[in-house]
C-alpha cells in the first residue's frame, strides 16, 4: 500500500513536469524549429553524398558511426538471443 | 605512426567491432585461433590507447570528425555548426579508456577458463568484445545521440552476458533486472537529448556547451540525464538492481560491468562538468551528488556486512566505492563556481575521486576475479560453506590479501593514496564528510577481514580436498591487475601528475573541450 | 495543409504516453505487460523526436520527384529510425530472458519469483 | 501447421514479399526506405511462412549456422566500408565522384538517378543481409525454443 501511494506521487510528479517542460511557455511552437544543422543537410546533402534521399545521407553519411551502433545493437541482441536460447549442455555429454 | 594515432580514437573502437564480427566465423573453425584472435585485438587495443595516452599528455585534446575530409576538419567550412559526428578524447576520457583496455583484457584472459566448461563460448566472446567496443565508445565520443546508442551497446551486451549461465534461475532475473533498467535509462537519455536538440538544432556537447542556456526544458533535460546515468552507475537510492546482477554473471563480466558503472557515472561528469558547467547551479547539483554519494558510502558497506554470497558482498563494496567518487568529484562540482576555492581545494577534491576510480577500476575488479576463482574451485558463493582455502590457493590468498588492504585504503597500497587525497580536500569543504568516510573504510576493513577468516582461514575441510590451484589463464589475469596496483602504488606522483591531474583539469576546463570543437572561447 | 498547430498537442501527446507506460512499468506485476510498457514509453519518446522534426507545411526530405515547398528536417527522422531498431533489440532480448524465466520458474508475476522486487 | 490453402497461397505470395523487399533496399537512396525497412519486409515474409508451416520444416531450408554467417558477413562489409574510406576519414563516402555509384545529382528536386549514393546503396545491402538474417534467426530460434528445442552451439 505505501508503496503504491510512493508510486503515484512519484508518476504524477513526472508526468507534471514532463507535461510542463513540452508546453509553450517552456518550450518552443510546434512546427517551427530552429533548423541551422538541418538546413545545412538539406542544402548540402545533394552535393557532398551524392544523395537524393536526405534521411539515407544523413544515416549512411553524416550519422554514419550511429548506424554502425545500430547494425551492431541490432547483431548484438541476436547474438544475445540467441546465446540465451542454446542447449546448456552438449549433444555428446548428454547422450 | 603518425596517421596511426590520428586515427587510433576510431580504431580503437572499431578493432574490437571488426574482431566481434570476425569471432563466429572463426570460432566454428578453430577454438584456438578464435581465443588468439580474441587476446591479439585487446592486446593491440591496450598499445593504441596508451600511444593516444601519451599524444594527449603532449598536444591536448584529440578530435575526430568522422567522414569529413579531413579529421579536424570540425565544421563544414563556411558554416558555424558541427555537422558531422565528432570524437573527442580528452584528459578525463582517456583516463577511462586506459581503465577499461586493461579491464578488458584481463577479463578476457580471465575467460579463457572461467568459462571453459560452457557451451555457446563463440558468442560469449562475441558479446565481450562488442562491450568492449561499447564502452570505448562512451568514453570517447563528442555526441550526445551517438553516446545513447553506444550505451545501448554496452547495457544490451552486458544483459545477455549476465543473463549467460541460462541453467540457474537467479542469472535470468538478474538479466532481466538489468536491461529493464538499461531500457528505461536510456529511454531518459533519449528524452533528454530530443529536449535539447529541439531548442538547439544540435547535438554535439561542446557546440551545446557553447549556446546552452539553461531554460526550463534545459533543467528537465539535465534532471533526465543525471537521474538515468546515475540509474546506470548504481546510485544508491536506485541500486537495488545492482547486487541482483552483478552477483550473478560470470565473475570476468563483473569486473567489466563495474567500469561500465564508472563509464555511466563519467558520462553524468560529462554531462554536468562539460555539457552545463557554467551555467549550471553548482552548489545545489553539488551537493545533491555529494549527499547521494555519502548514501550510497554508508549503505553500500553497511548492506555488505550482513551478506554470505560472496559475489553479492562485493557488489555492495562496489557500490559503497561508487560513493568515494561521488563524493570527491561532487565536492569540486559544488565549488566549481568559485576559482579560488576550485584553486585551494576544489580541483585537488576532483583528482582525488578520480584517482580513486583509477584504483577501484584496479582492485575491485580483482576481488571479482577472486570471488569468480572462489566460485570455480569451489562451486559455491556461499561464504559460510567456504573455509580453510588458504591451503590450496596460494595465489588467490596473496591476492585477496592485496585486493583487501586496497579496498581499505591501508597504507602504502594506492587505496590509501586516492582516500587520503579525498579526505584531505574534502575535510575543508566539510568536515563530515571526511568522518563518514573513515568510518566507512572501517567498516570495509572489517567486513573483508570477516570474509577472508570464513573462506581462506581455518582448517582444510574435507570436501575440498580435491580443489587445485585455479587455472593459470585466471592467474595471468589476475595478476595483470595486480601488477596495475602495484605500479600505481610505487609511483604515484608520476600517475597523478600525467594523468590524474590532466583528467580533472578536463572536467573543470569547459571552454578547452568547446574551443576543441568550435575554435571560439565562449 | 495545416498553418499552425496551437498548444503543443504532438509534445504532450507523446509525455502523455511516456506518462502512462511510467504508471504501467511501476503499477503492472505482470512481465510481458512491463515489457509492453516499455514498448510504450519507447512509441512516446520517438514520437517526440519525430514531432521535434517537424517543420510547419513540409514535406518528405527527399529530392525524387519532390513537390514545391519546404522540407522537414532529416536529422530527427534518422534518429527515430536508429532508435526504433535499438527497441526492437531490446524487446527481442527481454522477450528472451522472460522466456527462460518462464521456463525456470513457470509464473510471470514478478511478485512470485523469488527475489525480483521492484 | 495451417490448411493447405494457407501454405498454398503463403508459397506464392513469399515471391512478391521477397521482390517487393529487394526493391526498397535497392531505392534506399533515392525514395523512402533502406536496409532496414527492406530488410524487415522480407522478415514479415519469413514469419508468413513461419505461421503457415511448422518451424521445423522451416528449420530445414534456414539454418542457424548460415543465418550467422550470413548476418557476420553483413556487419563486415558495413565496418569494411566504412574503414575503407580511412585513407582519408574513417567513414568517409570514398566513392562520390567515381564511377561506381558516383554520379552526383543536380540540386533540388528530380527524377532521381540509380547511379548515385556513393557507398550508401552498398551500406543499404549490407544492411539489408544483415537484418533479414539477423531477425530471421532470432524469430526462428523463438519459435524452436517454443517447441521446445533448443539453439546448438
Amino acid at each position: 500500500m505505501k508503496r503504491q501511494v510512493t508510486g503515484l506521487v512519484l508518476l504524477l510528479v513526472l508526468v507534471a513536469f514532463l507535461v510542463w517542460g513540452v508546453l509553450p511557455p517552456t518550450m518552443r511552437d510546434f512546427g517551427y524549429p530552429p533548423s541551422d544543422m538541418d538546413d545545412y543537410i538539406i542544402e548540402n546533402a545533394q552535393e557532398e553524398t551524392a544523395n537524393n534521399n536526405v534521411v539515407a545521407s544523413v544515416v549512411f553519411d553524416y550519422r554514419l558511426v550511429d548506424t554502425l551502433g545500430e547494425a551492431t545493437i541490432l547483431f548484438t541482441a541476436v547474438m544475445g538471443v540467441l546465446l540465451l536460447l542454446r542447449a546448456s549442455k552438449r549433444k555428446e555429454e548428454s547422450s | 605512426m603518425a596517421s596511426l594515432i590520428t586515427h587510433s580514437p576510431i580504431l580503437i573502437i572499431a578493432i574490437p567491432l571488426a574482431a566481434a564480427f570476425l569471432t563466429l566465423p572463426i570460432g566454428m573453425a578453430s577454438k584456438k585461433a578464435r581465443n588468439a584472435l580474441v587476446i591479439v585485438s585487446l592486446t593491440f587495443v591496450v598499445f593504441l590507447v596508451f600511444a593516444l595516452a601519451r599524444d594527449i599528455a603532449i598536444n591536448g585534446i584529440h578530435v575526430y570528425t568522422l567522414g569529413a575530409t579531413s579529421p579536424d576538419l570540425t565544421i563544414p567550412t563556411g558554416f558555424m555548426v558541427p555537422v558531422r559526428i565528432i570524437l573527442e578524447v580528452d584528459g578525463m576520457s582517456i583516463l577511462m579508456g586506459i581503465i577499461w583496455s586493461i579491464v578488458a583484457l584481463a577479463a578476457a584472459i580471465f575467460s579463457l577458463s572461467h568459462i571453459a566448461s560452457e557451451t555457446g563460448q563463440n558468442r560469449f566472446y562475441t558479446l565481450l568484445l562488442l562491450m568492449v567496443a561499447g564502452g570505448f565508445g562512451m568514453m570517447f565520443t563528442g555526441d550526445l545521440f551517438n553516446l545513447f546508442v553506444f550505451l545501448e551497446i554496452t547495457s544490451i551486451s552486458g544483459a545477455a552476458l549476465i543473463a549467460f549461465r541460462t541453467r540457474f534461475a537467479d542469472t535470468q532475473e538478474g538479466g532481466f533486472k538489468y536491461i529493464v533498467v538499461s531500457a528505461i535509462a536510456s529511454l531518459m537519455v533519449l528524452f533528454a537529448i530530443g529536449l535539447l536538440y529541439g531548442q538547439y538544432n544540435l547535438l554535439n556537447i561542446g557546440a551545446l556547451a557553447q549556446v546552452i542556456q539553461y531554460t526550463t526544458p534545459d533543467k528537465i533535460a539535465l534532471a533526465l540525464l543525471v537521474i538515468a546515468f546515475t540509474i546506470k552507475a548504481g546510485m544508491v537510492p536506485l541500486h537495488l538492481w545492482l547486487p541482483d546482477a552483478y552477483s550473478v554473471a560470470p565473475a570476468s563480466i563483473t569486473g567489466m560491468l563495474l567500469i561500465t558503472s564508472h563509464t555511466c557515472m563519467y558520462a553524468a561528469f560529462r554531462v554536468c562538468f562539460t555539457l552545463y558547467g557554467g551555467m549550471l547551479d553548482t552548489p545545489v547539483v553539488g551537493w545533491i551528488i555529494i549527499i547521494f554519494g555519502l548514501l550510497s558510502m554508508f549503505v553500500g558497506v553497511t548492506m555488505a556486512l550482513s551478506q554470505k554470497d560472496v559475489m553479492r558482498f562485493m557488489s555492495y563494496h562496489a557500490i559503497s566505492q561508487l560513493g568515494y567518487m561521488w563524493v570527491g568529484v561532487g565536492v569540486g562540482l559544488a565549488v566549481l563556481g568559485n576559482a579560488e576555492l576550485v584553486a585551494t581545494y576544489g580541483r585537488d577534491a576532483i583528482s582525488g575521486g578520480i584517482f580513486h576510480i583509477l584504483n577501484d577500476g584496479m582492485y575491485m575488479p580483482l576481488l571479482f576475479f577472486i570471488g569468480g576463482a572462489l566460485f570455480h574451485c569451489t562451486g559455491t558463493r556461499d561464504l559460510t560453506k567456504m573455509g580453510g582455502l588458504a591451503h590450496k590457493l596460494k595465489w588467490t590468498t596473496m591476492l585477496f590479501i592485496i585486493g583487501t588492504l586496497c579496498i581499505s585504503g591501508i597504507p602504502p597500497l594506492n587505496g590509501f593514496s586516492s582516500k587520503i587525497l579525498i579526505y584531505e580536500n574534502v575535510y575543508r569543504f566539510h568536515p563530515i564528510l571526511t568522518i563518514t568516510g573513515i568510518i566507512v573504510s572501517i567498516l570495509i576493513l572489517a567486513s573483508f577481514t570477516k570474509t577472508f577468516h570464513s573462506a581462506f582461514m581455518g582448517a582444510e575441510l574435507s570436501e575440498y580436498k580435491e580443489v587445485k590451484e585455479v587455472p593459470r589463464s585466471m592467474i595471468i589475469a589476475m595478476v595483470i591487475l595486480a601488477a596495475g596496483i602495484v605500479f600505481i602504488t610505487l609511483f604515484p606522483s608520476l600517475i597523478v601528475n600525467w594523468t590524474i591531474h590532466p583528467a580533472a583539469d578536463a572536467l573543470i576546463d569547459q571552454g578547452a573541450y568547446i574551443n576543441a570543437v568550435t575554435g571560439a572561447i565562449p | 495543409m495545416m498553418e499552425h498547430i496551437p498548444l503543443n498537442f504532438p509534445f504532450l501527446a507523446a509525455a502523455l504516453l511516456v506518462g502512462i507506460s511510467f504508471y504501467i512499468i511501476i503499477f503492472k506485476r505482470n512481465l510481458i505487460k512491463l515489457i509492453m510498457g516499455i514498448a510504450m514509453m519507447a512509441s512516446g519518446v520517438n514520437l517526440f523526436l519525430v514531432a521535434l522534426g517537424y517543420r510547419a507545411g513540409g514535406g518528405a526530405p527527399i529530392y525524387t520527384d519532390a513537390p514545391e515547398g519546404p522540407m522537414v528536417l532529416p536529422v530527427p527522422q534518422a534518429l527515430t529510425l536508429t532508435s526504433i531498431v535499438i527497441n526492437v533489440a531490446v524487446l527481442a532480448l527481454m522477450l528472451t530472458i522472460v522466456i527462460r524465466i518462464y521456463r525456470h520458474t513457470g509464473s510471470l508475476d514478478s511478485e512470485k519469483s523469488r527475489k525480483m522486487k521492484g | 501447421m495451417l490448411t493447405k490453402i494457407v501454405r498454398t497461397v503463403a508459397n506464392q505470395l513469399i515471391v512478391f514479399i521477397l521482390i517487393f523487399g529487394l526493391y526498397v533496399i535497392a531505392h534506399g537512396h533515392l525514395t523512402p526506405g533502406g536496409g532496414f525497412q527492406g530488410g524487415a519486409v522480407i522478415v514479415s515474409g519469413v514469419v508468413m511462412m513461419l505461421v503457415a508451416f511448422s518451424s521445423q520444416e522451416l528449420k530445414k531450408s534456414l539454418r542457424e549456422r548460415v543465418l550467422s554467417i550470413m548476418e557476420s558477413t553483413g556487419a563486415l562489409i558495413l565496418i569494411g566500408l566504412s574503414l575503407a574510406g580511412i585513407g582519408t576519414v574513417f567513414a568517409y563516402n570514398f566513392l562520390v565522384g567515381t564511377p561506381i555509384f558516383g554520379r552526383i545529382p543536380d540540386f533540388g528536386p528530380g527524377p532521381g538517378d540509380f547511379w548515385t549514393g556513393g557507398v550508401v546503396p552498398l551500406m543499404n545491402l549490407a544492411v539489408g543481409l544483415k537484418v533479414v538474417a539477423g531477425l530471421s534467426a532470432v524469430v526462428l530460434a523463438l519459435a524452436l525454443f517454443a517447441s521446445g528445442e533448443e539453439v546448438e552451439e
